[in-house]
């Protein structure tokens, strides 16, 4: 994604204002743009969310179904964690399997999910090494303008904190809302001139030295990190970006409740 | 289709489980210019199907054998997201839908003005978010929406609409339920101004006098959701250019070059 | 197959001659080539058939075996249908999975088989929910000189036809002929300079603006239908077509028995 | 190779489960020119395998970073059709297949005057309808008809077959049973005109003597497949040009280049 | 990571399961040089980790797309063969390794003055031979060793190192029991000259405090490793020129280029 | 791999040197290089080997686990080889799934392990018709400098040899070794200007015209051969190349006991 070409000219201009201490579309170094949620929107999934930050979207559903657990955790259900970068949301999406980019967002946004065990998965365990209940979590960017990371989050997070299990229909006695136990919230800063800022547009990324995910739990704790882009970030940038997430993270986490 | 099926689909009023009468279309929701990094999009729902169509083009079109010198390409992609059917569908495309790409992408080209455009391509993706019977037809009329709102131009925007049998009744738009369990599916799609068949498929089992009736139903149904196109790309012009009452840049453009 | 390229040349004297009223091999409008149809031509497979049009050429076979049925149709056999276009039938084919052109075909012969209920899918239930017949329909095209629809049904339907269930092979009793209760034949038209004609070869199919499949059972009712190509048919042409498809289809279902 | 079996294949009077004699070959038809399409073809059944040759060439060579500057490249491509076999094989190649495509691929390669064709790419199809044990050999016996058949000139017509060991007895032209159940497979390809070794596997057990005298039987049936070959292209070229008494036009033209 | 598990894995002397005290790397040897075929090559062993990198390049760009007119692209392919870990691992990239590859081609790339070779691909290829948790780490330390021992100039070379939580405690560099069972992991890669971050993920749960802690022990334990990288690199030039006391020729380039 | 491309001054500069009689690096025709074995050298496998031949070398690698047999061996053990041939070895080999090279490699060294039937796969039976053991052998070069077929065929024989069967583990008994019967090496000859070299560079594979691979069991008997390369052999050279194959395989067989 990052590696994309942008124009020499829009390159200067971004370099410019943020050595001038702005950004182009006005916002301070640690603001997030404006966020939007909408959950339930697609009845065939068992929770889905869609979300707006800023220009960027994505659709995110759940689909569960009872199959046979891991052989080394009999006794908890199993997340699988998927990300499409449809070509729809960009002219520099391809169709074809997930790549490189694709996975990478998929295997971050699971880590966040997974570590910080959001989902109670030995709830979902229907009978001990035979049954248990499969997460199929999809990801779907529709328009892309930077900072997927943090949008398919949200996404996910919205989705899985909406949805039902739906045991009636798997015979399974009365459905029952997915067990949460909190709620992790990813926030991405990337360096830029030796300035961290959160929540980058496309444009920023493209001119962008490197990338710091931080997904954090309802206490402030780290969950997951990642670091990407092939630039290198001082210990002293680390602490600034961590410090962003965890603070624009508590903010986040309210929006969906 | 499911065949000759005794499930009780029409009750003895005409009515069907949904509340339709047999020439009734389900509530349609048309919008142009939902999407901010394609060139032009639009959203459909019909009924319970929820329909995202986007426009990338004329670009460079790759891969490069497939360049026409004295034209542009038209390719369509249809695709099924996972969790828009009840059974989790497993991302990539699966026979049917490369079918259904391709019948797509054929009727597309003929009302694209191709030739202004050569060695081009101008790609569709169409992608449905939810799925409940006549997913192909809603996808075809909401890819016509979004190459108008592309500024694209083109003979006229397409209508699609299915008609079917069911408990030996033709109907109008069959739903999920219909479609499932009914005997026969005919999807459509015309060209309004000329009443050209642009896409046309069946299966299941009709007598020549069903398929006459049939057709009939959903021509004169593709001219209703003709009207809703066109409103949908009316409204979208009314914002881009702050007025109310015009045409779309699009589709006036369209309109000239077929004149 | 019909997006190659055809010699300006070519096309325009196949444009002239059907003003005239002719068409390159001297067929009327409705006039179908000949059709030579031999069957039970692999012993290896439980029925097989090698069916030439004109010039082009194709070999159907159907192997069976005993498996489990879909689970919404716990007592049918299951049928599953395959067309190949190999490079050996023409220079425009590639090796590789099946294309949008090869599965386009698989599927509307497929369509004319199951939605005429030509195999009787109850009698090849063996327990139900557990145990069925499987029938795998694989297509080869040989030699590709135009109209594959046609050749490619009429390939399958007379290798059904001609199919033995291998029941004793597989400890199931005696084996009994395959339970067939009608002949769907798919007839195919193009539309070239708003005439109808049947049964296109290669350059006609390259010329041709739209093309319709139409088949139809024994009573002459429509089963299956696809229009093809970037073009349009008025409802007279549509119904030209069917009426053509109706009247050969009958000629053509005796040729098979 | 079943190993040391038990199974019985050959009688008390040295007569196979088939009725042939240890070193009696299956009855033999060649065809040539047998497809339209295709540049040059051939039909070869060797008793019970049927397989079928096509050869598109010389013609320009994709991938292009495959083309030789210097010569043609010869790509042979050997398949199974699905209900060749007993069980169903899945389309598509296998290791199997793909293994001995490339060994046909270069042994053609030998004996096709590739310089005289530079950049371009003779395409070989072998599609075997119906297998009983020597689909490789029946397969490269047909691509070099069909070569031949193409007009493309090469230094000869290769024969190939498989000698084996069943029931500790070496014997010519292995069937079914007795490769499902002998003890060793030895398939050759021989150049009539030296008595060159162009093709060689084997597979199994042999003593040095058994190898010495299945190598001898091998190439003196070849010599009998390789005159039902020119039998073949002699009769081909009796029907284009109308006469019968001609060696066909492609092979003339690889002799001539030969000499 | 297995969370709040109850397996004890530090005894109550602050000894962990294999002997090591929470700051204690295990036994590291590294060898530069080791494959004839690569440009430059490196072997490395970390406790049970046994870990090849070969490199080479610069060269030419496949596929050509993919070259960049100002510099050259690290492509770098973290792969671990199939009996390297308990279950076979299927041959062919899974999507852990995808996004190893990505991230550590990310690395790379900052280091290498790829300034220096425009259009060119510089291709690193890491073989994890045996498994046993840091693999990433061991696997960024030898591509680092290659690079310089292909001559190729650098800003550093590089070194990493995982640390985690166990048992409540920070550790450093896990092994195959403590990175099962452990509470967090934490790989880092360090630039020794300037101590800036250059690879960073993390997993787990960890307070600011820990993970401060653990930083700064990732770091510490980076500048011992960089010793022995450095120590390798020096014998193998030693080994090269017939001398014993100098940098590596690599090396040495690196340092003036940074300069 | 032996169709990439040489300098004409190399192929020249073999070429006159072979005329002479002589080898680039003073071998004699029938000289094998030196070889160098490792056993036990990955211990998650129940058997490995690095073999160098001169500057070849490769890795190989047993895992076994309990499985089903095919249904016409149900009471033998299976047998899975597989060939990778890594970009990290050469400039000429490419990432991605096995191309014919490593396909043929792996079917020759395949066909030598299970023709000589070196391991007794009925003593790798658990319980007839449901139960055996699944032997992966996998195969991966790592520096390439020419005779792949000998280097890969002594590293899976050297790790069967090696390998211990792991029934503590799956909870069928006590450890045991492979049960092994013979020891099949293969031994390479290619043919250049009509002489018969036996081991060859990859220097000397560029500009073999014919390459044959032979292996012989413990007697002497042959056991599987493989003729490669666009050229042919007289029925002489084939004679040569054998006599060479059996007297240095005797040879081999002795280094890996």
């Amino acid at each position: 994604m990052a590696r994309s070409v942008v124009s020499e000219i829009k390159r200067d201009h971004i370099h410019r204002l943020i050595a001038d201490g702005r950004r182009v579309d006005g916002r301070a170094w640690d603001q997030y743009r404006e966020i939007m949620v909408q959950t339930n929107v697609v009845e065939t999934a068992e929770g889905s969310a869609r979300v707006k930050i800023g220009n960027t979207e994505v659709i995110v559903g759940l689909k569960m179904t009872v199959g046979e657990p891991f052989p080394d955790t009999p006794n908890r259900g199993v997340l699988s964690t998927n990300a499409e970068l449809i070509p729809m949301a960009s002219p520099s999406f391809e169709s074809g399997p997930p790549d490189e980019n694709s996975i990478e967002l998929a295997r971050v946004v699971d880590r966040g999910i997974r570590e910080s065990q959001m989902i109670d998965l030995e709830r979902l365990c229907v009978e001990p090494g035979k049954k248990v209940w499969i997460n199929f979590l999809d990801i779907y960017v529709l328009d892309f303008d930077g900072n997927l990371f943090d949008a398919c989050n949200l996404g996910a997070v919205a989705a899985i904190k909406s949805a039902t299990v739906p045991a009636k229909a798997n015979g399974l006695g009365e459905d029952f809302p997915m067990p949460v136990t909190c709620t992790p919230v990813a926030v991405t800063s990337v360096q830029i001139e030796n300035s961290i800022l959160v929540d980058p547009t496309l444009d920023e990324e493209k001119v962008a030295a490197a990338r710091l995910t931080v997904t954090t739990d309802d206490n402030g704790d780290l969950r997951a990190m990642q670091k990407g882009l092939s630039g290198a970030l001082t210990l002293e940038q680390v602490r600034t970006a961590i410090d962003t997430s965890r603070r624009l993270g508590a903010e986040i986490r309210k929006l969906i409740g | 289709m499911g065949g000759n099926s005794d499930m009780k689909l029409i009750d003895e009023n005409g009515i069907r489980i949904d509340g339709r009468k047999v020439d009734e279309l389900r509530p349609i929701r048309i919008e142009a210019g939902v999407l901010k990094s394609a060139d032009g999009s639009a959203y459909v729902e019909i009924g319970k199907n929820k329909v995202l169509a986007a426009v990338y083009g004329p670009r460079e079109c790759h891969p490069r054998h497939m360049q026409n010198p004295a034209k542009a390409i038209v390719q369509c992609k249809y695709n099924m997201i996972s969790f828009s059917v009840s059974d989790r569908k497993r991302p990539g495309p699966d026979r049917r839908s490369v079918e259904i790409s391709k019948l797509i992408s054929e009727a597309m080209e003929y009302v694209v003005f191709t030739e202004n455009f050569p060695r081009t391509s101008i790609d569709v993706y169409i992608e449905v978010l939810q799925a409940n019977a006549g997913t192909r037809c809603a996808g075809l009329t909401a890819a016509s929406v979004a190459l108008a709102d592309a500024g694209i131009p083109m003979k006229d925007v397409v209508p699609a609409v299915a008609v079917g049998k069911v408990n030996d009744q033709v109907v109008l738009d069959l739903n999920k339920e219909e479609d499932n369990f009914g005997q026969a599916d005919l999807p459509i799609a015309i060209i309004p101004r000329t009443g050209e068949v642009l896409l046309m498929q069946m299966d299941g089992h009709m007598t020549q006098a069903e398929f006459d009736r049939g057709l009939e139903m959903g021509v004169r149904a593709c001219s209703e959701i003709y009207r809703l196109q066109k409103d949908a790309l009316r409204r979208r012009y009314a914002v881009v250019s702050g007025e109310g009452e015009e045409e779309t840049k699009g589709l006036v453009h369209a309109m000239t070059e077929e004149a």
